[in-house]
């Protein structure tokens, strides 16, 4: 069985020129980063050329970037760092209700600890208000952190507006941008950000890494403690195979956006059209237009997304509902019930996140295997005659 | 996560439909909450003659009303009101650890449906 | 130039059999783990095989073992996490002055944050001191943190006695075993240890990743928030071709033990008699019986490490003065002041760590390099003529 | 970290030796701190005849030592007094960061080697 796969955003195959480019750092070019011998240098050179690299698609300076072990990583990096830092001017932070569980466990975190935190709501297509963001601004606000895409419904957010609400403020800007980073343009400058989360394995690099950005001036209280890597905001051995294929991917995401991004948006909106063409009661979540390229999440009435996945999976197709993260738990998603589609839709969510590799005819044939599964279920549905 | 007799029994359920004139209806759970079982049974003699039901749901209340559904048909209504989510989960070759609770779902709805034949019978 | 690599304590390569079991994870089974279809399922499938590997080796449960980023985040985790979780019992933790910068930077924050530590001394041979270990027990001690095996000097530390000593106490005992996994007996029962941090890249495995074990019934205070994954303790989407790789690096350790431990026991012994028999004024930095089969920890007097260290990668060979992470500072290493080899020597360490695939061959070409170098930086020593 | 140039210096240094009855003599650094110089000068004229030096340190210690006695070779004294650290560091193809304070080091003790030259002769 051919498998079809249109779960990009939970995670991506790793590039083959990826992969080329970490093979010799495996066990040729193994030294540890912080080696004086030749062996060392070879490490630390292809650290320096990385962090270039990956500083030079974010329109960043290489002294910016500090590699992690993934997005979790990098967002309470941020997060924590910078309330932990700034703790004495003020202790309140506002995010998102939609956020990643990345950031909101650790905001809720923070709260336990005796910071203040603001969920910020977002309107029906999954926007964040910004004039409750700008009301709930308070002389104790020390930092605001909305991510740039979501992660289940790919609604983007109006970062910069948000930068420049808060301009001379001194509040520090933090951006989830591990779902944007590769579909849309991310320059840090342009965005206005202070500190931005990057993950590789969404960007057809590598599991296990990632990094933040932190803007030169801004201090942050490390996480972790250790060896003076990374400046000594993040110790431990550099995981140098890691990061150059990071690095690479984030070169070919960077050069390709333009291209990519075209075709899975043609991709996108063919496959929202034709499922509400063929299948009644199909309800797209999120808005229309300010959405990832690659994001297809919808609602079918009186059906339940699990079965839904799991149906559409023995016949080869991978999707999700919601976030991966939460796939293994019943509840709603956070996210779903902070645009509330309504008490038939909540539950029948699918997200399809296209890879710049799908093509039409897969789009074809998932749009057909998702009809057949929907009437399927809904046969089986109690509520199935209603419709 | 799920075992194979499980996808198996998902994907071909046994018994989906609705009972005209049943003897008694049960249903548990609600949309909000992601889970509705409708089950219908058919009595007579004291025998669960026809059992079939409906589910809205995830995959293991579906293949859990599914399974129900067989071990109940033909059964005296005292067994089947004695059918246990652990007779349910290891006829399914086990339910994943956070699914457990499902497992209970469908006995628990066909239960609802045998007290309903029992209150409009009186029994 | 054929090259020499007798700094296997920084890191080692990646054995060619890792890469292989960690290649197919790239791009083919690349799923995340928590996703419920297929390509999710595949990658949670060798996400359980690889636990039960690695518990193996350790003689523990699949359940007690959480996959991390590496030795400095299991060493963070472990000791933070214990501490923040027990501090109403008690806020005081033993840890000793030889500790990796992992822990004792660690452990420094603490301090910070209102725990009191105790750094036990070590005798001149560098093992810690059991009996002011014992004496610094006190009602509220909640954690006694010391390293298996030092990476410096290579001293293995009397763990199971220690074990011993607090049996009953309700002491959480935390050793960093990232240098002695994989060459000497590493048995969690056996060394009687509530947790234990591992690294990959030490033993043949891929970088970026490593573990902390944790017996049943422990708790710890996570240091990260996010997804549920690794039961909710170490959130972030799971590293799998890195997990796989430590795991089978584990594997082959655990098979390999004997044998070469043998291997470089016997390099070793023979090493240090050939320094001493050729270089006058060489002198053993740590015990020299109870050290790791891998270490070579020499001193040379009125020669400073760094430049012996640079005149060895000139002619291809790469060893290390002390630890890796300080090579880049000028100060004499922590570990070396607290066995103090005297001031004519202490500048003048050089750590040769022996890899399984070392020879008698190398080991030679290395002496006779080292007798030069040394030669050659006496003479240029102000010093040189009083010896 | 370290340039080509500076290697290559550390490697084949120059102008490694004692002067027997040197005409100044300096030496800075102690053993404990891993970084001990010792510069001896021989004057003749106002200029400086002949330069040498032992040292023990790192790398960056002995390719400036070695840089510095040959920048001071044939100049005046009021030539070699003004030799700066940026001198010998550009001479060297650059010192990493973290060892710019090493630079300091060679020309301090040519330095102090020529004020020991010049107490001795009361200039
Ligand atoms: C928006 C967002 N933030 C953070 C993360 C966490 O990234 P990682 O899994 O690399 O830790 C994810 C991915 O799951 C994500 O989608
Ligand atoms: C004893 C010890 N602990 C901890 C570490 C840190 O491990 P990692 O570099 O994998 O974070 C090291 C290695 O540098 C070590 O030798």
């Amino acid at each position: 069985m051919k498998r079809i796969y249109m779960d990009h955003s939970a995670t991506t195959h790793v590039d083959p020129k990826v992969l080329e480019a970490m093979l010799p750092y495996f066990a040729e070019k193994f030294g540890n980063a912080s080696s004086l011998h030749s062996y060392g240098q070879e490490a630390s050179e292809a650290l320096s050329l990385s962090r270039e690299q990956v500083a030079q698609t974010l329109g960043a300076q290489p002294t910016e970037i500090i590699f992690t072990s993934g997005g979790t990583e990098s967002d309470n990096m941020a997060i924590k760092g910078a309330a932990y830092m700034c703790s004495s001017k003020g202790r309140h932070i506002i995010t998102s209700v939609i956020e990643h569980p990345a950031v909101l466990r650790t905001c809720e975190q923070l709260e336990k600890e005796g910071f203040e935190v603001t969920y910020v709501p977002v309107d029906r297509d999954g926007i964040v208000d910004l004039q409750f963001l700008e009301d709930s601004i308070k002389e104790e606000t020390i930092l605001i952190s909305i991510m740039h895409a979501n992660n289940e419904i790919g609604t983007i957010q109006p970062i910069t507006e948000i930068s420049k609400l808060i301009e001379g403020k001194g509040i520090i800007l933090h951006t989830d941008a591990v779902q944007s980073v590769g579909k849309i343009p991310t320059d840090v400058n342009e965005l206005g950000v202070d500190m931005l989360s990057i993950s590789s394995h969404k960007i057809y690099g590598p599991k296990g890494v990632g990094a933040l950005y932190m803007r030169d001036g801004i201090n942050i209280l490390p996480l972790l403690q250790g060896g003076g890597h990374e400046r000594g905001l993040r110790p431990g051995t550099e995981n140098i195979p890691g990061i150059v294929g990071f690095a690479k991917a984030m070169s070919i995401a960077h050069e390709n956006l333009e291209h990519d991004s075209r075709h899975m948006e043609h991709l996108r909106d063919s496959m929202i059209k034709k499922i509400c063409g063929k299948i009644p009661h199909a309800k797209l979540n999120g808005h229309e237009k300010k959405r990832l390229p690659n994001n297809v999440n919808m609602s079918f009435k009186y059906v339940e997304g699990e079965s839904l996945l799991m149906l559409l999976d023995m016949k080869g197709v991978a999707v999700s509902t919601g976030s991966a993260c939460s796939s293994k738990s019943q509840k709603a998603s956070h996210v779903l019930s902070a645009i509330d589609p309504g008490v038939d839709y909540i539950h029948g969510s699918l997200r399809f996140t296209l890879g710049k590799e799908n093509t039409m005819e897969e789009v074809d044939i998932v749009v057909d295997l998702l009809e057949e599964a929907v009437i399927k279920l809904r046969q089986m549905s109690p509520f199935g005659e209603d419709i | 996560m799920y075992s194979k007799k499980l996808l198996e029994e998902f994907t071909n359920p046994k018994n989906v439909g609705i009972i005209e004139n049943a003897d008694g209806v049960g249903q548990l759970g609600n949309p909000a909450d992601g889970d509705v079982i409708t089950i219908y049974i058919k009595v007579k003699n004291g025998i669960l003659e026809d059992v079939k039901f409906k589910a809205f749901g995830c995959a293991a209340a579906i293949a859990t009303s599914s399974m129900v559904t067989q071990m109940a048909k033909g059964r005296t209504i005292e067994e089947a009101m004695h059918i246990t989510k652990e007779d349910v989960a290891e006829a399914l070759g086990g339910l994943p650890p956070g699914k457990m609770d499902c497992s209970n779902f469908a006995p628990d709805t066909l239960r609802v449906a045998i007290e309903d034949y029992q209150k409009k019978n009186k029994v």
